[in-house]
């Protein structure tokens, strides 16, 4: 275990963020309600954002994407709170229509 | 204006179930023990149910097991803010069913006792009021002075809120030597003072957000209600029972130069000494009746004034109570006064004995209380405590 | 202080060390700043309504009534409703806390003393600000009462409509001094008064009061008190909660206060910088009468923050509480042009280099451009954190041209 | 000996991980919505003290902002449509559990797999002493580059490298108008279907 953690590595970022996604990822999946949906989008985004910025760290690779990783991070979640917003309206319409946000009765093509 | 502003509010972006809450009787701004069970759709208040009854001590039933001095003390406890006018509905009602001619300068006591009842009551009602908006620091200016008018009536009888001091046949003692020096003394101080309450509610400007075009209630409305007081002159009906009220009432306040607080063209009376009426204001609203109070206030201090004068000079005696046995004539009686919360009515029946067969009271709360369900319908859950507020109910008069 | 222990001690130990020290004196400040601003709240509120407020607890003014209040709050049964969602209702005074402590971490209160240094303190400092609402939520939730539940959800949309304009008003210093800092955005404003930013235009000045007014309302209290309205919801979102968890949620409120309070007198009063720089040449001799200049300057800063904190018990006692619609509509027709308009004033007048009160006092600065803006001009000034980048951005800038 | 080795910086990595994983593992197994949201923020707050371990503090303090606000705006939803009873918990059967966390445990051993394979990955930066405190800290240099210069690059003696530095001028500009659509459109999809009136003032 000391070993393993001796010196924190972009590897280890890199773990980290393959949780989120695989979390994530079976969120999306397994969840039906809507807003749980939306939350493993968030997860997967911010999994994906640990990667951008370990890449871009100085402290952990002296190659480091640099200032690139950090921007990146910033758009995606620029990017994230766009999509939660469109989400949200959807889930809100959908409720307005279905009275509920269980996806799984959005199964017909009508608003 | 006001009607839009409603339409506007009540315009849902999302559907929410509807939630019914129990506000009250335990509740900080309810005055006591009113329940109210709201029926809300997020802050909209969709439907209003009061609930009352959670402070009833049968003193009606009582009233008819006791002479009608022995009742005086159960007058105190229904409007337990404004006992002096409670004991003064019921000592006229019973006068006017013995034909008892009361002396000159009882009857200048009395006005004077009445009015700075309802000084001490509208204090309190204010002070309330603001308490009911957020904001606590009025209600202790507002007690601060109401203790002052409680010194001068634990002078006078000797108690400080439940006072039985005016009793059928008069008052249960003089005014004693040197009362009206500290009672001028007392107005001297207080009218100054006024405008602190004008700067801290009447004109703040989150204070008339929060009142201005909130609970309009229409003249017709106050009127089909049955409200009274305060609350119908608000909605600019101009009623007023110590000018409007029966002879055995009216000439009580007989040379008293006095005009019913109510807006007339537009205008209050003498209103040029108080602040303008903000534009946002609507007759018949909450800013409206909390102003109508204020104005009563300065308009007592101006009737003590005269009745201070009146009894220096008066002739005679301060008027004897009536005995404890006196038998009561046959025959039925009803007498409406004008309260510091409306119009305050006994009902007596005697069946010749010294107890009275029927006793009853009108309540002007109770009547004003009605029309919550109707001026709460779509508003937000924070003007429930504003509208309710603005009505100035005392619970203890509406269950008695 | 790190480099001091890492004398005598491995590195990894003493910056933990470090670390211990700085959160327990941070601690200090919140476990302090309640006990006094309680009592403080009780005797100005006492004073205001013609009141003594307390007086016999602890002596003459009764000082020591918080602390009795704490003792009572500890002895006190720890309630949860049957309805409760117990676990998260357990937690929600926590995570309240947390937040408002965290911000401590970054705000400086004095030149260089600043639990962690951190480069973007003022963005960092509003954003864990805005954390301090999931407590408030969650208590309201939690509590399986729906005046708690009415509480949280007025809280939540009331601070997420004023986390925008606090921000807004947040980078208006954030510009002018060309830094997110806080160190350095208060070290630019040594000197006379005249160089606090507060005075640097008309633009800053109603700035302030705009943050003022979003800052009363992102920390909950009157007259934006919504979600504990007494009159209306009982006690909101801490109806059903007793005991020490109760005062958890005043312990965050009250450091809430003081976090934003301190912000606007780094951000707006000059920080640690006196009226007059009286300081100035103790703090250049360096040594131990650097440190003596810099408790003279965490002395002046607390006393601005907490000058802040009065004036919103001041506020708290004087004014009716608006409505859930007129708190929003205040944020977003009143506060976010406002706050707009004086983001385009303050940079107009900045890059326009318009005159500003601090070019009338004889000082040794040049003038206030030279202080405001080392970087631009490629030279270091006070700042120590930026100074590396600000030279390559003036290269890349003329590399630009 | 402990002591000797013992790394802050190590220490609070592994504690900020392991709260976020924890946390995001809470998600996932949560079927409370509000619960589910309370462990999103709590997990998504930790991610952001490891973006501040790794030295991009705008980034970290973006995350506790923007990412942690909107999942404020999702716990308020949350609580809106689905505070009755019926929606608050809706169960997933367990055959979609087993099935789902077999393929996600393959995709995370793929995703460590590779995560741990490439050395340069690795191996830690040995210069990492050396750097000033100043290098990591990138406030400044960010919002140049939004504005369209790139002050990291500057040193770049490559002048093809040089001439794209003209930095995100255009991405900023392009999420900007992004965000305003978005913002419109959000509002478009959600507006009122149904304007319920006043029952006294008709309608």
């Amino acid at each position: 275990m000391t070993g393993l953690l001796a010196v924190i590595t972009v590897s280890h970022y890199l773990a980290v963020g393959a949780f989120f996604f695989v979390t994530g990822v079976l969120c999306m999946a397994t969840k039906r309600n809507a807003l749980g949906v939306l939350m493993g989008i968030e997860l997967v985004l911010n999994g994906a954002n640990l990667n951008f910025i370990a890449f871009g760290s100085k402290y952990l690779r002296s190659e480091s994407l640099g200032l690139d990783g950090q921007l990146m991070a910033l758009f995606v979640i620029i990017l994230a709170a766009a999509e939660a917003a469109v989400a949200l309206a959807i889930a809100l319409s959908f409720y307005n229509a279905h009275s509920t946000i269980d996806v799984d009765q959005g199964d017909e093509l009508k608003g | 204006m006001a009607t839009a502003n409603r339409e506007q509010i009540i315009e849902l972006d999302v559907r929410t179930d509807e939630l019914l809450v129990n506000m009250g009787p335990q509740h900080p701004s309810t005055h006591g023990v009113l329940r109210l069970v709201l029926k809300t759709d997020g802050e909209i208040v969709t439907h209003v149910e009061p609930h009352i009854g959670y402070l009833h001590r049968c003193a009606e039933k009582i009233g008819e097991n006791l002479t009608p001095r022995q009742w005086i003390p159960y007058t105190d406890r229904m409007d337990y803010l404004a006992a002096m006018n409670m004991n003064l509905g019921w000592s006229l009602c019973v006068e006017k069913l013995l034909q008892y001619e009361l002396p000159e300068k009882a009857r200048h006591l009395r006005v004077i006792i009445a009015e700075l009842g309802r000084i001490a009551s509208h204090l309190v009602g204010m002070g309330a009021y603001g308490l009911d908006l957020g904001t606590f620091s009025p209600f202790l200016y507002a007690f601060r002075e109401r203790e002052k008018i409680l010194n001068l009536f634990e002078e006078a009888c000797g108690a400080r809120l439940t006072n039985s001091y005016i009793t059928p046949g008069g008052a249960t003692a003089d005014l004693p030597p040197g009362w009206l020096e500290k009672c001028e003394a007392f107005l001297d101080q207080f009218e100054p003072v006024i405008a602190e309450y004008h700067a801290l509610l009447t004109t703040n400007a989150i204070f008339i957000q929060r009142t201005a075009g909130i609970g309009v209630m229409s003249a017709e409305m106050a009127i089909d209600y049955g409200c009274t007081g305060p609350v119908l002159r608000g909605s600019g009906v101009d009623h007023d029972l110590r000018r409007d009220g029966e002879e055995r009432y009216t000439e009580m306040y007989d040379g008293y130069a006095f005009e019913v607080i109510v807006q007339k063209d537009g205008h209050y009376p003498r209103d040029h000494d108080y602040p303008p009426v903000p534009p946002e204001a609507v007759l018949g609203d909450c800013w409206h009746r909390f102003y109508v109070r204020m104005l009563e206030v300065v308009q007592a201090i101006d009737i003590i004034r005269q009745g201070i004068e009146f009894y220096r000079s008066a002739e005679g005696d301060w008027g004897h109570p009536i005995k404890l046995n006196t038998k009561l004539p046959k025959g039925e009686v009803y007498l409406e006064t004008e309260c510091p919360r409306g119009q305050m009515g006994f009902y007596l029946v005697s069946d010749g004995s010294a107890i009275p067969w029927r006793t009853r009271a009108r309540s002007s709360c109770f009547c004003n209380l009605s029309v919550t369900e109707e001026l709460c319908r779509g508003c937000l859950l924070a003007d429930v405590p504003a509208i309710v507020g603005s009505l100035d109910i005392v619970m203890g008069e509406i269950d008695r | 202080m790190a480099e001091f222990f890492a004398q005598y001690m491995p590195a990894g130990v003493a910056y933990t060390l470090t670390a211990l020290i700085s959160a327990a004196l941070l601690l200090g400040v919140v476990g302090v700043g309640a006990l006094f601003f309680i009592w403080a709240e009780r005797k100005v509120a006492g004073r205001i309504q013609d009141r003594l407020g307390p007086t016999r607890t602890g002596g003459k003014f009764g000082w020591l009534q918080s602390l009795a209040d704490g003792i009572k709050l500890l002895t006190k049964e720890d309630i949860a409703p049957a309805d409760a969602d117990k676990t998260l209702f357990r937690l929600a005074p926590y995570v309240s806390l947390a937040p408002s402590y965290a911000a401590l971490l970054a705000l400086p209160f004095a030149d260089g003393w600043v639990g962690w240094e951190i480069n973007t303190a003022m963005f960092f400092l509003l954003a864990v600000l805005g954390l301090e609402v999931f407590g408030v939520i969650l208590a309201g939730y939690a509590s399986g009462s729906k005046w708690s539940l009415f509480g949280g959800m007025r809280q939540a949309a009331q601070v997420v409509s004023y986390e925008v304009p606090l921000g807004m008003c947040g980078v208006i210093p954030v510009f002018l001094c060309g830094t997110m800092s806080l160190t350095t955005i208060g070290n630019m404003q040594a000197g006379w008064f005249t160089n606090w930013l507060i005075f640097h235009d008309p633009f800053t000045f109603l700035v302030f009061w705009v943050y003022f007014t979003c800052a009363v309302a992102s920390v909950n209290r009157a007259p934006f008190d919504l979600a504990e309205a007494e009159s209306e919801l009982v006690a909101g979102f801490h109806t059903e909660y007793s005991g020490l968890r109760w005062s958890f949620f005043f312990m965050a409120e009250y450091n809430s206060m003081l976090v934003v309070s301190g912000l606007a007198a780094v951000a707006f009063f000059g920080g640690w910088n006196g009226p007059v720089p009286i300081f100035a040449s103790w703090k250049a001799a360096g040594g131990g009468w650097e440190i003596v200049a810099n408790l003279a300057g965490c002395i002046n800063f607390i006393m601005k923050a907490v000058l802040g904190v009065m004036l919103m018990i001041w506020v708290r006692w004087t004014l009716p509480r608006l409505r859930i619609d007129q708190v929003i509509t205040t944020c977003l027709k009143y506060c976010v042009p406002l706050a707009a308009f004086c983001f385009v004033g303050a940079l107009s007048w900045q890059l326009f280099d318009l005159p500003s009160p601090n070019d009338w006092v004889p000082a040794e600065r040049a003038g206030r451009a030279a202080v405001r803006e080392p970087w631009a001009r490629g030279t270091t000034g006070s700042t120590q954190s930026s100074a590396g980048t600000s030279a390559r951005l003036a290269q890349g800038s003329e590399v630009h041209r | 000996m402990l002591l000797g080795t013992f790394d802050l910086h190590t220490f609070l990595f592994v504690l900020f991980a392991l709260t976020a994983c924890l946390f995001a593992a809470g998600v996932l197994f949560s079927s409370n919505i509000v619960r589910m949201a309370f462990h999103l923020v709590l997990s998504l707050g930790s991610s952001a003290g490891l973006f501040f371990l790794a030295g991009a503090e705008f980034v970290g303090a973006m995350q506790l902002m923007i990412y942690v606000g909107g999942t404020l705006v999702l716990l308020v939803f949350g609580v809106m449509l689905t505070a009755q009873h019926r929606f608050l918990e809706m169960r997933t059967n367990a055959g979609e559990w087993v099935l789902s966390l077999v393929v996600g445990g393959a995709l995370l051993m793929v995703l460590l797999q590779a995560a741990f394979s490439v050395s340069q990955w690795n191996t830690p930066n040995t210069e990492r002493s050396q750097l000033a405190v100043d290098e990591s800290k990138a406030a400044t240099p960010i919002g140049a580059a939004l504005a369209g210069v790139r002050v990291d690059k500057l040193q770049q003696k490559d002048a093809h490298l040089r001439a794209g530095m003209s930095g995100y001028l255009m991405p900023f500009v392009i999420v900007s108008m992004h965000l305003l659509v978005v913002l419109v459109g959000a509002a478009y999809l959600a507006r009122p279907r149904m304007a319920v009136r006043n029952p006294k003032g008709g309608g």
